[in-house]
């Protein structure tokens, strides 16, 4: 393979992304534009949000699928309580009751062994129902409605308070996989548990930690969205997951964990994001987008097993160490 | 060579060994047996109408469509490709074109076409897992948007009819009392179960999934075998699909939505690992057999729908978390 | 210069929302007005977010297609900061919406709830028990025709007893799945089925018959006006539908949109009408798809 | 010595694996400054007994004390706390991590919670320099090949600075030259004061390496004696409880027609241009330096790996290889080096595990599989390997290193193959098994079958072959006739200090 092709596939997030823009900015009308990306971010924050969350996951070799039910059981929480808490403190119990579902996920996988995937998608069945028990299957409203709209508001021309907390912490998300120890540990777990473990690393605990986190943070998203809506809802989030695990195996974390980053997450989620919003100004129906968004996530991973593949080679010359 | 026999005989104590504990393997087998009784009684006791032949018909008719699935989906499992999540597309392929196509060939070649359709799903599907290797997750939600879409762009979302009464009177007729759509389901359970338990392909489908890269050293085609089960499984979905058609005589884009999880939920409910390389089609039919019985007595009581997925979460939990804590007891 | 409209409908592929989609975009090019439409997909998140691309858009008007009564206040007060005046369509939102709507065209689901209760009390005179079929556990649709449905029977004093209500979730299978369950528990006790649509009313005829092979069926009553369900109206199976024409739904909607483009004040509600039909007039009305 | 303090007293250590006692009553006490060695035939139980001092296993039964205090460890992190370092028989490693990050696993040097990557990278790469490896530090681990790992594993336990050390077969898979370096190695720590826990199969190092030797048979402590006391005949004795004499037989057999014929085979990468050819009734050993190839040359002719250039002939016809299906369709079988990764299915039967390659030569025209014939194949090759326990409806997971091995080959046998490829068959595998092993290899050639064996351990390469061919660098000798060949020559070649490249005629 040619050095310059290994490159472009290395980068092939980076490069996925910028064409989606390029298109997008010549087929458009209009797409270039700081409101678009303003648009474009905002809309990414909230899958964005889950991502990072996922990201931590995926790379420890774990999944959720109950994040989703997660997102809507903490807006529930954070608009219920406003009338008894207030609106920040009803905030902080919904982000809590995100925290409780991924003790009860991480518990689930990490003491009783279930395999993740079953075990999120019990969660899931079950968290979802939480969700309609909590609001007998009815939609609820919120106190305030100026606060949503406050919470839209456009800073700097481009960010919204969500983009900007998603920016921020997918930026210190980045830091701490590349810089810390326990970000090497969180590969190392993701990459082989037993070994890990046999090397002092408490595996356990970072799995359970790495659920709680990722639960947490499908709070935190549910909680922002049901404050920017002024709902809480029972059906909220149903066709997130998808779209969020999309996002992240776009950006090149692969599901057998050891392996991902935060920057890929974040090119993911703007590449997705990009997508929708170009296709959206496009008026094009629903099901192409998907077929669209399918194309793309099928592509990017082929491509990443090429790149894996082709990477074994320098092995073989162990005499320049 | 009689020097070397005598010498293997004399190197070990053969009483060191010994079968494991049978009372934990004893439960693991029969633990599920023992639920589905459990529930039969309960509803017994709790409805007058539970134990009547009327409502095991229907509970039996009601898992026929999800059963087929999830024969294939135990395939899925067992060769460990963890989940085939691009049912709810085969199935709508299934139905969709099975219906859609009966005025221009005739209700068998639709129905024919339909199959095969799903079925080049579940191939596309076999490929990019088992030969390019992507993970089995991605690449069949990759191909269920790809291939649901489609479907969508191709009908145009409008709901589609049935045109020939008689397919319809067909999957509708009744043998011994028996619903035909049964005795269909109840047929290709134990097709799966011969294929899986008898045959070269379903040894072949448990040693891919018991030790892919041992499997492959020993001659195994192994990229065959995994692309297999989920050719088995769109084959399967796309038959229950049409079948869906038939019944229904109408058929939408998202007819199939939810069986996935379903069909996993009956799969590992019975026992079979998602982790591969363990499992087998009774297993997994108990497994669907206590989900669907559970679910028609909390219908029966009267437990509201969204409540019923509560039960069904812990369920699914619950019954892996103890085979899980019997399997470490030491059982095969 | 051409104006644009912002059109976020549910889904682009349904039974209902298509025809009702395209009847739109037709009208719309009649009327010389571009649409730049959106779809949901039935997600109320993608929704909300659909109506802040309207806005950044700079769209002349949104119409909107609710899957939430209160979710889209906020995008809905912020379209309005912009000066950009919006509808709805086909479903109603919470009162709290209405200042920052201009209109709602549409059926009333809440109306087709009532509608179907007096039929239903109609055909049972007033006494027996019912089951309902309802869509979605959460959503607008099912909230407002099971809601008008039970208020209906309270404020007319109606004998009638629910036995029990089951989602189905709009679709055909599931209610044939719960028919079967709901006809073994309560067998003949049941003198009355309400369907949220005609989708799930056949899946609880096909129970029926499957159970209780040439028995007649309880008085069924469904909504929506779809092709099939007339013919079982035809042949006795149903008692009554609701039509509810998708394509009238979708012409209001833009028509009502183009008055307001043309500065005219246009009244706050816009039914389109809801016609129920029985035997009696069966084969005078047309089917709404 | 240094010091004679006691570093570790294990006592009445039990252990019970469901359907296994895999130890009872076992004592074993280790000094600081001394090498101790465990010896035992497979499934003995020594790898049982460290992971129990590891804290990997909790005992069933038994004490453990280290340096006079008695211990109760639950997982390998209080082991590490009390100085206890193992490198494992089964690598331990992660992939996805570089080399450094590997050694420093569970202890990265750190910052505020950041770490310091070069301080990292230079210490990595000065104890590998010290170990003698050459590897690249900041290189992904699983991209190295088994023995350089082996040695990564080494450096990971070097480096934390244990007081005792656990080394649980560390020159399986290493060359004489890496052996060497190790037990310069290991005597420096010896010095240093550090107890060594060493376990081995190879009784040559054992003598070479150990203060005191410990002989465990079947799940029990049969002696500890000073290594200055014992011979290498005396350990066996104690192992087996019975004589084993000859430890490298060689059965005599006839040559006959070529049947392999391997010419300029290449894979652009790791190997480039093997000749060489096996006939009927001959072993041809194959034999390097570790990482010189062996195992890629073997893999790309059973299909396993892509081939670039070069032709595989079978009995004189050219065939072409894409699959292990096709390879063993033309005749060839392959028992690969890495038994767990590569050669078992652990969750099934040593019947079925047996049977797999010829499933459909044992099914019927549905693709039914006969379980008549399918047992009474498993029970005759149980029985003609004397496969302990004898029951083909175990779990082969359950069974020893050893027995496992011969399932793995009786699988090939039932193919009825004309060449047999084996890589490093008796790797891991104990004195009694291993000759067992050589047995079984020295019928076959007897009855006409051609065999290449790849080992790294000379003097099973002199003992067993008929011709050897010894590979550097991805680049082959020419086959050398096994008379007046020496250990030396071959280590000669190994390591290019003798150059014998070519085609062979
Ligand atoms: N996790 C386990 N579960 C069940 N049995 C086990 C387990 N681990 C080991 N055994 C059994 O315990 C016995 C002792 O095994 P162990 O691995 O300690 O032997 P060993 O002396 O290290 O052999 P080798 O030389 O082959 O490494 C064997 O019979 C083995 O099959
Ligand atoms: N999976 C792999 N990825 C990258 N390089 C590899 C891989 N496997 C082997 N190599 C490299 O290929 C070369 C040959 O390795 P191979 O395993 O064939 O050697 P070998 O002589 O069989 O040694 P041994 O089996 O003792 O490790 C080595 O340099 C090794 O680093
Ligand atoms: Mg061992
Ligand atoms: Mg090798």
């Amino acid at each position: 393979m040619p050095a310059f092709v290994s490159t472009l596939l290395r980068y092939r997030v980076a490069v996925i992304l910028c064409l989606t823009l390029a298109a997008a900015t010549l087929i458009v009308p209009g797409f270039a534009s700081l409101t678009t990306l303003s648009l474009g971010l905002d809309r990414g924050s909230t899958i964005g949000l889950i991502a990072i969350g996922l990201t931590v996951l995926l790379i420890a070799g774990q999944i959720d699928l109950s994040v989703g039910s997660v997102f809507a059981v903490s807006g529930i929480v954070g608009i219920m309580l406003q009338p008894a808490l207030g609106m920040g403190w009803a905030a902080l119990a919904g982000v809590l009751a995100g925290t409780a579902a991924g003790v009860v996920n991480g518990f689930l996988v990490v003491a009783l062994r279930i395999n993740s995937l079953v075990a999120t998608l019990a969660t899931m069945l079950v968290f979802r129902s939480v969700a309609h028990w909590m609001t007998a299957s009815q939609p609820i409203p919120g106190n305030d409605i100026m606060f949503s709209i406050t919470l839209s508001e456009i800073y700097l021309e481009v960010f919204t308070v969500r983009s900007g907390l998603f920016l921020v912490s997918i930026l210190a998300l980045h830091v701490w996989l590349t810089r810390t120890v326990a970000g090497r540990n969180l590969f190392a777990v993701g990459s082989n548990a037993l070994s890990a473990e046999a090397s002092g690393i408490s595996a356990g605990r970072i799995m359970f930690l790495s659920f709680v986190f990722a639960s947490t943070l499908a709070g935190v998203a549910g909680v922002l969205q049901s404050l920017a809506t002024n709902t809480g809802s029972p059906v909220y989030g149903s066709e997130l997951t998808v779209a969020v695990i999309a996002a992240v195996v776009v950006g090149g974390t692969r599901l057998e964990g050891g392996r991902g980053s935060a920057l890929g997450t974040l090119g993911g989620v703007l590449t997705i994001a990009a997508l929708t919003t170009a296709m959206e100004f496009q008026s094009v129906p629903a099901y192409m987008q998907q077929v669209a968004s399918g194309l793309i996530l099928i592509l990017l991973v082929v491509l990443d097993r090429t790149v894996r593949t082709g990477r074994r080679k320098p092995a073989a010359a162990p005499a320049h160490a | 060579m009689t020097d070397i026999a005598a010498m293997g005989q004399t190197t070990k104590d053969a009483a060191r060994f010994s079968q494991g504990s049978r009372m934990v393997g004893l439960i693991s087998r029969a633990g599920l047996t023992l639920a589905i009784l459990a529930v039969i009684l309960y509803g017994s006791l709790a409805n007058p109408v539970f134990f009547t032949a009327g409502n095991f018909v229907n509970v039996l008719m009601s898992m026929s469509i999800v059963g087929i699935v999830v024969v294939g989906m135990t395939f899925v499992l067992v060769v460990g490709g963890m989940a085939d999540l691009s049912v709810p597309a085969t199935i709508a392929c299934g139905a969709i074109l099975s219906l859609a196509l009966q005025p221009y060939i005739g209700p068998v070649p639709a129905f024919a076409v339909a199959v095969l359709l799903a079925g080049l799903t579940g191939l596309v599907n076999g490929v990019l897992v088992g030969y390019v290797g992507i993970n089995p997750i991605i690449a069949t939600l990759g191909m269920g948007t790809i291939v649901l879409g489609i479907v969508q762009a191709a009908v145009g979302g409008v709901i589609v009819y049935g045109t020939d009464p008689s397919s319809a009177d067909f999957v509708k007729s009744r043998i011994l009392g028996v619903p035909m759509i049964a005795v269909i389901f109840i047929a290709i359970a134990i097709l799966g179960n011969f294929v899986l338990s008898r045959t070269f392909w379903g040894r072949w489908t448990i040693a891919t999934g018991g030790n892919y890269s041992a499997a492959q050293a020993s001659a195994v085609p192994v990229r065959a075998v995994r692309a297999g089960a989920f050719v088995i499984t769109a084959f399967a979905a796309g038959f229950s699909g049409g079948l869906l058609g038939l019944t229904l005589q109408s058929a939408r884009p998202l007819v199939g939505q939810g069986y996935e999880f379903s069909a996993i939920t009956a799969v590992v409910v019975g026992g079979v690992s998602i982790m591969g390389g363990f499992g087998s089609i009774p297993r997994a039919m108990a497994g669907l057999v206590f989900v669907q019985l559970l679910t028609n007595v909390m219908v029966l009581q009267g437990v509201r729908t969204p409540i019923q997925g509560f039960v069904l979460g812990l369920l699914i939990a619950g019954a892996v978390a103890l085979d899980i804590a019997l399997r470490k007891r030491g059982v095969a | 210069s051409a104006k644009t409209v912002c059109y976020v409908t549910a889904a682009d592929s349904h039974a209902y929302a298509t025809p009702a989609n395209v009847a739109l975009n037709d009208r719309a090019k009649e009327l010389g007005i571009e649409i730049l439409s959106l779809s949901q997909n039935f997600d109320v998140q993608t929704g909300t977010e659909q109506v802040s691309t309207c806005i950044a858009r700079k769209a002349d008007g949104i119409i909107l297609w609710p899957l939430d009564p209160q979710a889209y206040i906020p995008a809905l007060a912020r379209a309005k900061q912009a000066n950009i005046p919006a509808i709805l369509i086909n479903s109603p939102m919470a009162e709290q919406a209405n200042d920052f709507i201009k209109s709602f065209t549409g059926p009333d689901v809440y109306e087709e709830g009532k509608l179907a209760a007096d039929s239903l009390s109609e055909a049972m005179k007033g006494e027996g028990a019912v089951v309902v079929i309802a869509g979605q556990a959460g959503n607008g649709t099912t909230i407002g025709r099971v809601g008008g449905f039970v208020d209906r029977l309270k404020e007319i004093g109606s004998k009638i007893e629910v036995l029990e209500t089951v989602n189905a979730d709009f679709d055909q299978q599931k209610a044939l799945v719960a028919s079967r369950d709901l006809i073994t528990r309560f067998g003949d006790k049941i003198t009355g089925v309400y369907a949220n649509d005609d989708t799930m009313a056949r899946g609880f005829i096909d129970a029926w018959k499957e159970a209780n092979s040439g028995k007649p069926t309880p008085p069924i009553v469904g909504i929506n006006g779809q092709r099939d369900a007339f013919d079982s109206i035809r042949s006795g199976e149903m008692y009554s539908t609701i039509v509810q024409s998708p394509v009238e739904d979708g012409k209001l909607a833009i028509e009502t949109m183009a008055e307001i483009l043309d500065g005219k004040e246009v009244k706050a509600r816009l039914p389109i009408p809801l016609t129920v039909v029985t035997k009696a007039n069966v084969e005078t009305v047309q089917p709404a798809f | 010595m240094p010091s004679a303090a006691s570093a570790l007293h294990m006592r009445g250590i039990g252990k019970v694996f469901p359907g296994v006692k895999a130890l009872s009553d076992v004592d074993l006490a280790v000094r600081f400054g001394t090498v101790h060695a465990i010896v035992g035939e497979n499934g003995a139980g020594k790898s049982t007994l460290m992971k129990i001092l590891s804290g990997a296993y909790a005992p069933t039964t038994g004490t453990i004390e280290v340096a006079g205090t008695e211990v109760r460890m639950k997982r390998p992190a209080d082991a590490q706390k009390l100085g206890i370092r193992m490198v494992h028989q089964e690598l331990n490693l992660v992939p996805d991590l570089t080399v450094a990050e590997n050694i420093f696993l569970g202890r990265m040097p750190k910052r505020l919670g950041f770490f310091d990557r070069g301080g990292m990278v230079r210490r990595a790469a000065a104890i590998l320099a010290e170990l003698g490896a050459a590897i690249d530090p900041q290189q992904r681990l699983g991209d190295l090949s088994i023995s350089q790992q082996q040695l990564v594993e080494i450096a990971k336990a070097y480096a934390a600075e244990p007081r005792i050390i656990v080394l649980d077969e560390p020159t399986s898979s290493l060359s004489e030259h890496e052996t060497a370096a190790l037990f310069r190695i290991l005597r420096k720590m010896r010095d240093a004061g550090i107890a060594i826990i060493y376990i081995s199969h190879r009784l040559k190092e054992v003598l070479d390496i150990a203060d005191e030797v410990t002989v465990l048979r079947d799940g029990a402590m049969i002696e500890t004696r000073a290594a200055s006391g014992i011979t290498a005949g005396e350990m066996i004795r104690l192992m087996v409880g019975r004589e084993v004499s000859n430890v490298f037989p060689k059965t005599p057999s006839t040559i006959g027609r070529e049947v392999l014929r391997v010419r300029g085979i290449g894979d652009g990468e790791r190997f480039h241009a093997i000749s060489f050819d096996v006939r009927a009734g001959e072993i041809l050993g194959l034999t390097g330096l570790v990482g010189a190839g062996r195992t890629e040359v073997a893999r790309a002719i059973f299909g396993l790996a892509p081939l670039t250039v070069g032709t595989v002939e079978i009995d004189g016809a050219p065939v072409t290889i894409g699959s292990p299906a096709a390879a063993a369709r033309a005749g060839i079988a392959y028992v690969p080096e890495d038994r767990k990764g590569d050669g078992i299915m652990p969750a099934m039967t040593v019947r079925e595990n047996i049977s797999l390659p010829v499933l459909r030569r044992l099914a019927n025209r549905f693709g039914r599989v006969r379980r008549g014939a399918e047992r009474e194949l498993a029970g005759t090759y149980v029985r003609k390997f004397s496969i302990v326990p004898p029951d083909g409806e175990r779990r082969i997971g359950l069974l020893s290193g050893g027995n496992q091995q011969k399932a793995v080959i009786s699988r090939w046998l039932a193919t009825d193959p004309k060449v047999l490829i084996l890589d490093e068959p008796t790797r891991g595998v104990d004195v009694g098994a291993k000759a067992e092993i050589h047995g079984i290899i020295g019928q076959l050639v007897a009855n006409g079958m051609a065999v290449v064996m790849i080992s790294s351990e000379l003097p099973e390469i002199m003992g067993v072959c008929d011709r050897v061919v010894v590979m550097r660098d991805g680049r082959a000798s020419v086959p050398l006739a096994r008379e007046g060949l020496t250990e030396e020559r071959i280590m000669a070649l190994a390591t290019g200090e003798e150059s014998a490249e070519g085609e062979a005629a």
